[in-house]
């Protein structure tokens, strides 16, 4: 009970202390590669600290809705990065819901957000939450295919499960079918973080933001949250990519303490590849036209499917 | 027995027109038409107990069958007699009629009901007479209003059925010649028992003939497509209450004449061409009653043609046979007495409400007149055949029945049409019973008589939707025997 | 026995005669001659009903045979006529087929109803003449009716109709039963009265005896 | 014996609410509680009832045995599995009833709702305890005529008629198809009665199987409202009284479910796997079009009607998986499948029925259907405010509410399919759990906008600006389905295993889950576990602490402010985004089914840059109504047209008539008279 309890607190530190960095980390790389210098990696936790020391002020038009939704969202997601394994495969609350649950824990925190949107009563607001939703809907179709893809290599939804038997697998995990569901679900990946070419998070034009013209009412500590509960979001979007597709070196239950350490160390490596790669993504591409998304999530679609029914070829039928 | 049963309309008929008041007449008929549903049922209960009966050197004969029609005859009589009262009342308070026109209603009235009497429980070839008669009386109730349209319609017909009616002497004399080449120079040769023994024995291609005049004669009496084609006018120009006993009961005794022969011709013949006979015509009457119903703009008409189509139905199950097949027909003679009765009761109300009889000109009748327009309700969703009302009972009997004997393709047929016409048919009766009535109609039902009338009908059709008495139904067994 | 009293030569003539009476109804223009041919058909038919009487010695055919002369050649033709004066309705029929055309097809209905009842052979070559002929009457009957406008001239097919139907019956079977004939002629009797009195009706409330104009009731 | 008295007992209770509702009608307060409340009571017995038999042996009563009609009555786990939907909806409606129908009182006849109501309900007790076919058809085709005389209740507006008028002429056509898949089975057994239709459909042949099956799919799939049979579900249910349509969305149509599931399953034992196939299919298609529909409907009642469709269509698919499953010999598959089914069938019932209620609600304070006209009402109407957004985050499916338990288990049964090993099943399989997915998106988009565009920000129009709280029943009525809505989603542990039972009833396999500690449930061999109440349990430790941070760090100051609008001030509702906007991107994605017509029209004052007034209007075509009926009912139209003419009113051409079908015959006669 005890220790479950630690390890609980120790993944919950663990990622709140990791998500601004990697944010950070993300920014740094995209000002390298647009040979800009950009702000210091630690950035994003001044801003934090900054913006929970201010008052937030707030629109005169809002229900109880307006405030409870960025905790409510911020929990949704703290409860999903306890469903997802990080650097351990042993999860202490593992049990209490599998992938598709971590999905529908999401879903939750975008629909409180959304509605917060529409609480002040201004149309960027509404904009924003439809987009949003609008995004949303057409991710989750690719995003449930590749799932499954996952999940028949396993036969099972349970994470742990999943980064443990392809842990075990080794280099056998790399199989075609396994790749092809990677580049749909990095591609869902984009969207669901909310990058270019689908959202753009550093714009400031009110007619092209998604994400950002949603919270454009929230200010002080909500905002704080919010972008808290962003900057979470992304990192464990991150971690589930890396511990499904690329296991190896995440410890495994009752390792030791210097086991553990290095596979942290391996853990951290990996997003941090993984958050590179989506900022050379980023800069390489322009952002889309709204309604060309569904082109793009078509293609991971296409993606995911192929990658099933090539598992269902080589190995079920 | 049967004498004083077909007596006592007559003796009304005759008093009626030596009364003075109104008063004394509609008490004498209500009197009568009662005596006449006492006697009725009494028979009915005789020839149940005792079976068959026959009089007057075997002209007048009574089995289960003609006990059946004389059922339907009595008690159908009886509650328009009921309800004329209070129509025809509602038409001399406004001065429609006169004192005397309305005795002559009365008269009229007894004698239709004594010849149709007759047609129950007269022997073979009394029938043809029977039939015939009842023609010429109804005419005369037909031309009650002496209008151009009731002209009209009395002519045509007089003139159409009479002319059936002689290609069903035709077929009558050809059955006499063939049960005369079996059984001889007797008058045996005129019953419907004697000949029903012989029957095997007849002629088939005299049969074949004889079933084909008899089809179309009688078959134009009882308003089979395409020679229904007097109905619509003759119902919808008679006085509404006539217009119930035409249609609930004049067309069933042409049907009683069919089927007798049916049972005849069938056993020398062999089941299938006249099965398949009636199975064409019943499905023609049926598929030629749907675009009528659909695009029907006078509720008299629309009953009419829904009339066509339960004539229809009711060939089709006696042409699918067995058992079930002929035991639904004989049931849907008796429900659709009833329901179509009840149907032209309320739509009556209505006529004497708005005083038109076109359907666009009607609406809200649920909100003027809150129980006529339940009724109408009631009556439009048994009469289209759903349940819980008696016709649903019936029909579906007879479609198991064309499953039983794999008459496939006419039995979807059928459920096919009757959807349509349960579409059409409703489609103008929601235009009539909802939304807001029409301005200058006085709210109120029209008297206690109809409604009256209307409660015995109301109560059969659901009873019998619901439960059928085990007597009833050994009674149509006993009837089905009779047929088969 | 029907072929020996059919056969013989004097029913061959009457049947022939009584076709021939037909097709001067098809054929006349005139309201009278029309009615005078019926009366002449009805007459020769009373002399069936005679003959057949006296060739096999049965009484009751006789009162048939009277009751047809009665009725038929004499009461009818004189209420048709009473009918025609009191409306004083013009004495031309209009028709919607051309003299010549409805004898021809009077004739062809003729040459039909022959083959009909020969490829149903019910009964033997001789006496289906008869049941031919009366075939032949019902089918001309009906085709009067249709094609003529007066509704005294429908009446008229019906009658005609009858006609058939009688001696139809009188050549399969030598009549029916006294009480059953009765009841036909007494049928017939109210038949023609009830439409005597919707003709005079129609007149009263059209002008006009003219059923063509009956169209108001469709739908 | 004791179920004997109950049964009849239940029968009695709602019959003498009807009559009580006659007696009364002049009183219209007393009438309205002395129906809605008897009924009310006899629900109560009802669950009593089925609880008994699910947890005891099967009922069966036999009436009047001896008439031509046979009455008996068969209740068996499933069925009395939808008598507990049955009566538990009921409950809660009922008491809601009792405030709603204030609205009408003084205008409408009370008496006439509460005696239809009762009886309505009693029909669909006796369908779904009905032992034979005839006595089947007889409440069935009542159930349907009941439900069109309260569909029409408010007769005098024009479109509560024609949607009354589809409605019956539609579940007519239903009906008919019925008959006809009975008459099959009749054909075989020679009897009416359901027993001997198993063992007719063990002996049928493939031919007669099949064409039993699809008759019985299409009837019954008319009243359920599978696409394409759907259309007159968008009509009906918005024009019936609220608390009328809560109960027909809720259960009327989940009562063709169980006739489904009853032929399929128990008369054809479900021996076809192509059959299941067929299911899931037009399941999924259900699924999808009912959801894109409902998300750009403005009409908050019809919205919610397509949403029907939309749900029933994921019930078909959990049973069209489970059908699959069973004819390739997985009963333990076919099990948690149809768990999944029956369990998103109990929920939907529930949260459906909130929501019809809150929309009635909504309709009973604002008198607008229209969601462009609400906007709001959180403050004006707080209490019915969170009630509704239970419902709402139910339908959207979040956890830890009931739908997210229900489309997790058909998402699972889905996934579960690669046990088939058979390429072409898992594909079909995959493909519908991937629109099942955009489904659950577009229903959370849908019901955001309807609480979003609904309750928030500022009134949209003077009904809004005038709402008021809605009175007590009818929140009690809310608030008794808000709280199951809770439970069932988060005590899953409890209420499946009593739907295992009843699977098991007709898959024939019990074990399908197991239960661990911390109210969790596992699917064996396939790790799979899923604990809705830990879930709820850490979302709100991490809420609590989260708060009593923000709190710490000085959380009294909270200046208040206009909106942000670009600098200019936006607080009218004039600036606020419509419901039309919000579902606008969905409407361009889809803009072939929806074949959008858009109509703007501006009139300008003095100068063309200056617009006085700007009118925007934009529909979509519902595409199945346009290409699928309406060409078969013009057509039928047309032909009847040519066919009048035969009516020419001449007496010659009637006499013709008679003239050629003599002759006709005769040739008939010649020929040999074999047709």
């Amino acid at each position: 009970m005890i220790p479950a309890l630690m390890s609980a607190i120790l993944q919950i530190i663990i990622i709140l202390a990791l998500s601004p960095l990697l944010s950070g980390i993300t920014k740094k790389a995209k000002a390298f590669f647009q040979i800009r210098k950009g702000p210091s990696i630690f950035q994003p936790y001044y801003d934090i600290a900054k913006l929970l020391r201010k008052d937030s002020v707030v629109s005169q038009n809002v229900s109880w809705i307006f405030h409870a939704a960025p905790i409510i969202s911020f929990a949704a997601v703290m409860t999903a990065g306890l469903l997802i394994p990080i650097y351990i495969t042993s999860l202490p609350l593992g049990f209490a819901g599998d992938l598709i649950a971590v999905v529908y824990l999401f879903a939750l925190a975008r629909f409180f957000t959304a509605l917060a949107s529409l609480d002040a009563g201004s149309s960027f607001g509404g904009m924003g939450g439809s987009r949003e939703m609008f995004v949303a809907a057409m991710v989750e179709p690719a995003l449930m295919l590749s799932i499954f893809a996952v999940a028949l290599n396993v036969g099972s939804t349970n994470l742990s499960y999943i980064s443990q038997t392809l842990s075990g697998m080794g280099l056998d995990a790399l199989s075609p079918y396994q790749i092809l569901a990677f580049v749909a679900l990095f591609i869902i990946a984009i969207a669901e973080t909310g990058r270019i070419p689908v959202d753009n998070p550093s714009t400031h034009l009110e007619l092209t933001m998604i994400h950002e013209a949603m919270i454009l009412e929230y200010s002080g500590k909500q905002l704080a949250i919010v972008e808290l509960g962003a900057m979470t979001k992304q990192l464990l979007v991150f971690s589930l990519i890396a511990n499904i597709f690329f296991p190896w070196g995440i410890a495994s239950a009752g390792a030791g303490i210097a086991a553990l350490a290095f596979a942290l160390v391996v853990y951290i490596l990996k997003i941090v590849i993984i958050g590179l790669t989506m900022a050379a993504v980023e800069t390489s591409t322009a952002k889309w036209r709204l309604f060309r998304l569904p082109d793009l999530l078509s293609i991971s679609l296409m993606f995911s499917f192929l990658a099933l029914v090539s598992f269902i070829i080589v190995k079920g039928g | 027995m049967i004498e004083y049963l077909l007596l006592t309309p007559i003796i009304t008929g005759i008093l009626c027109y030596f009364t003075r008041s109104r008063k004394q007449v509609e008490t004498i008929s209500i009197l009568g038409s009662t005596i006449t549903l006492i006697l009725g049922l009494s028979l009915v209960l005789d020839v149940y107990r005792n079976g068959i009966i026959v009089t007057w050197q075997n002209a007048l004969f009574a089995d289960a069958f003609s006990a059946y029609i004389v059922l339907i005859v009595s008690i159908i009589s009886f509650v328009s007699s009921v309800y004329s009262i209070g129509y025809m009342g509602y038409e001399i308070d406004h001065n429609v009629i006169d004192l005397k026109r309305l005795k002559m209603y009365f008269v009229l009235f007894h004698f239709f009901v004594f010849t149709m009497l007759l047609v129950g429980v007269t022997n073979n070839l009394g029938l043809w007479i029977a039939i015939e008669m009842t023609t010429l009386v109804s005419a005369l109730l037909i031309i009650f209003y002496s209008n151009k349209a009731s002209v009209e319609a009395a002519w045509k017909y007089v003139i159409i059925s009479t002319v059936g009616i002689t290609f069903a002497l035709f077929g009558t004399i050809l059955t006499y010649y063939a049960a005369v080449k079996i059984l001889g120079e007797t008058g045996d040769a005129l019953n419907w028992t004697s000949l029903i023994a012989v029957a095997g024995q007849f002629d088939p291609m005299i049969m074949k003939l004889a079933f084909i005049f008899i089809l179309i004669g009688y078959g134009t009496k009882a308003g089979l497509a395409p020679m229904h084609t007097w109905l619509p006018d003759a119902y919808s120009e008679s006085p509404t209450p006539v217009g119930a006993l035409l249609s609930g009961t004049l067309v069933n005794c042409a049907m009683y004449g069919i089927i007798r022969f049916y049972s005849i011709a069938t056993k020398s013949t062999g089941p299938e061409f006249t099965s398949n006979l009636l199975i064409i015509f019943g499905l023609m009457s049926l598929g030629i009653a749907v675009p009528f119903i659909i695009l029907q703009e006078d509720y008299k008409r629309l009953l009419a043609y829904s009339s066509v189509e339960h004539m229809g139905i009711i060939a089709l199950g006696v042409g699918f046979g067995g058992v079930y097949g002929i035991f639904g027909a004989i049931l849907h003679m008796f429900n659709h007495a009833m329901t179509k009765s009840l149907m032209f009761f309320s739509v009556g109300n209505v006529l004497l409400k708005h005083g038109t009889k076109e359907i666009d000109k009607v609406s809200g009748i649920v909100k003027t007149m809150p129980v006529t327009g339940a009724i109408l309700l009631i009556g439009g969703l048994a009469i289209t055949g759903s349940p819980p009302f008696g016709i649903f009972i019936s029909e579906f009997t007879i479609l198991s029945a064309g499953f039983l004997q794999g008459h496939i393709i006419a039995s979807v047929l059928f459920l096919l049409f009757i959807i349509m016409i349960f579409a059409g048919f409703f489609y103008n009766l929601s235009k009539m019973t909802f939304g807001n009535p029409k301005p200058g109609v006085t709210p109120g039902e029209v008297s206690r008589w109809t409604l009256a009338s209307m409660m015995i009908l109301v109560v059969f059709v659901i009873i019998l939707g619901v439960y059928i008495p085990q007597d009833f139904i050994e009674m149509i067994h006993k009837v089905v025997k009779v047929v088969m | 026995m029907a072929e020996i009293v059919f056969g013989s030569n004097t029913m061959q003539l009457l049947i022939a005669l009584i076709l021939v009476s037909t097709f001067m109804i098809l054929g006349s223009t005139r309201l009278y001659s029309c009615v005078r041919a019926f009366g002449i058909q009805s007459f020769l038919l009373a002399c069936v009903a005679g003959t057949v009487a006296y060739s096999t010695g049965k009484d009751e055919i006789y009162i048939i045979a009277i009751l047809t002369l009665l009725f038929k050649s004499i009461l009818i033709p004189y209420f048709l006529i009473y009918i025609i004066r009191e409306i004083k309705v013009k004495r031309e029929i209009d028709l919607y087929v051309k003299i010549s055309p409805s004898l021809i097809i009077g004739g062809v209905l003729v040459v039909i109803s022959y083959y009909l009842i020969r490829s149903i052979n019910v009964i033997s070559e001789l006496s289906s003449f008869a049941l031919s002929a009366s075939m032949s009457l019902v089918s001309i009957g009906l085709f009067i009716m249709i094609s003529r406008k007066k509704a005294i001239m429908q009446m008229l097919g019906i009658l005609i109709m009858e006609n058939g139907l009688f001696l139809g019956a009188i050549s399969l079977t030598y009549g029916m039963p006294l009480l059953v004939e009765l009841g036909i002629f007494f049928d017939v009797l109210i038949a023609v009265l009830i439409m005597g009195i919707l003709i005079f009706r129609i007149n009263k409330t059209f002008e006009s005896v003219d059923t063509s104009i009956l169209k108001n009731l469709i739908g | 014996m004791s179920a004997n008295y109950l049964f009849f007992g239940i029968i009695a209770f709602y019959l003498i609410g009807a009559a009580s509702a006659i007696i009364l009608n002049k009183k219209d307060r007393l009438c309205s509680y002395a129906s809605f409340l008897i009924a009310a009571l006899a629900a109560l017995l009802g669950i009593i009832f089925s609880i008994l038999v699910i947890f005891g042996d099967t009922f069966s009563y036999e009436l009047s045995s001896g008439s031509y009609l046979k009455f008996g009555f068969f209740v068996d786990k499933l069925s009395a599995f939808f008598i507990l939907v049955i009566s538990i909806s009921v409950f809660a409606v009922s008491i809601y009833s009792t405030g709603y129908v204030r609205e009408y009182f003084g205008k409408k006849n009370i008496g006439y709702l509460g005696f239809l109501y009762n009886i309505f309900i009693i029909s669909m007790i006796l369908v779904a305890s009905a032992d034979n076919a005839v006595m089947f058809l007889i409440v069935w085709e009542l159930m349907s005529v009941v439900s069109y005389f309260l569909v029409v209740y408010e007769h005098e507006k024009p479109e509560t008629r024609k949607a009354g008028f589809i409605y019956i002429v539609m579940t007519h056509i239903g009906t008919g198809f019925i008959m006809m898949s009975f008459l099959v089975f009749i054909g075989t057994s020679a009897s009416f009665s359901f027993g001997t239709f198993a063992e007719a459909g063990k002996t049928m042949t493939p031919l007669l199987k099949d064409i039993a099956f699809i008759f019985a799919l299409i009837g019954f799939g008319t009243k359920a409202g599978i696409v394409p049979m759907h259309i007159w579900l968008p009509y009906a249910h918005p024009e019936a009284p609220s608390n009328v349509s809560a109960l027909m969305s809720g259960v009327m149509i989940k009562i063709a479910i169980f006739m489904l599931i009853r032929v399929f399953f128990d008369f054809l034992g479900a021996s076809q796997a192509w059959w299941g196939y067929v299911v899931l299919t037009l399941g999924t298609i259900s699924a999808i079009l009912g959801i894109l529909y409902a998300v750009v409907e403005s009409d908050i009642k019809r919205m919610l009607a397509f949403s029907s469709i939309e749900n029933i269509g994921i019930i078909l698919i959990g049973i069209g998986a489970s059908m699959i499953f069973f004819a390739s010999g997985k009963p333990v598959l076919a099990s948690i499948a149809a768990i999944a089914a029956l369990y998103h069938l109990l929920n939907h019932s529930i949260f459906k029925g909130l929501l019809f209620m809150g929309a009635g609600s909504i309709l009973y304070s604002t008198h607008t259907k229209n969601i462009e006209d609400l906007g709001g009402l959180i403050k004006k109407m707080p209490k019915s405010a969170i009630l509704i957004l239970i419902g709402v985050l139910s339908i959207a499916a979040l956890p830890p509410f009931s739908g997210f338990i229900s489309e997790w288990l058909t998402f699972q049964s889905l996934l579960l399919g690669f046990n088939l090993n058979e390429t072409f099943p898992m594909i079909i399989l995959f493909i519908s759990a991937a629109v099942l997915a955009l489904t659950g998106a577009l229903a959370a988009f849908c019901f955001l906008k309807f609480f979003g565009i609904g309750f928030l920000a500022l009134p949209r129009s003077q009904h809004a600006e005038h709402a008021k709280e809605a009175n007590t029943p009818m929140l009690i009525g809310m608030g008794i389905f808000a709280s199951l809505s809770i439970l069932l989603g988060i005590l899953p542990f409890y209420v499946l295993p009593v739907l295992a039972r009843i699977a098991a009833s007709f898959t024939g396999n019990l074990d399908s889950f197991t239960f661990a500690s911390f109210a969790t449930f596992l699917i064996p061999s396939s790790m799979i576990s899923l604990s809705t109440p830990a879930i709820l349990a850490i979302i709100i430790i991490f809420m609590l602490i989260l708060s009593v941070i923000l709190f710490l760090i000085n959380g009294k100051k909270q200046p208040v402010y206009e909106t942000w609008g670009c600098g200019q001030p936006v607080s009218t509702s004039r600036n606020e985004y419509t419901a039309t906007a919000f579902s606008k991107p969905v409407q361009v994605w889809f803009k072939n089914l929806y074949r959008p017509a858009r109509e703007t029209e501006a009139t300008y004052s003095t100068s063309p840059y200056l617009k006085e007034s700007f009118k925007f209007e934009s529909k979509i075509e519902q595409v199945i109504e346009r290409y699928l009926y309406e060409p078969v009912v013009d057509f039928v139209i047309t032909r009847s047209r040519k066919l009048l003419i035969i009516r020419t009113g001449s007496i010659h051409t009637y006499l013709g008539y008679i003239f050629g079908t003599l002759v006709i015959l005769f040739m008939f006669v010649i020929a040999g008279g074999s047709s």
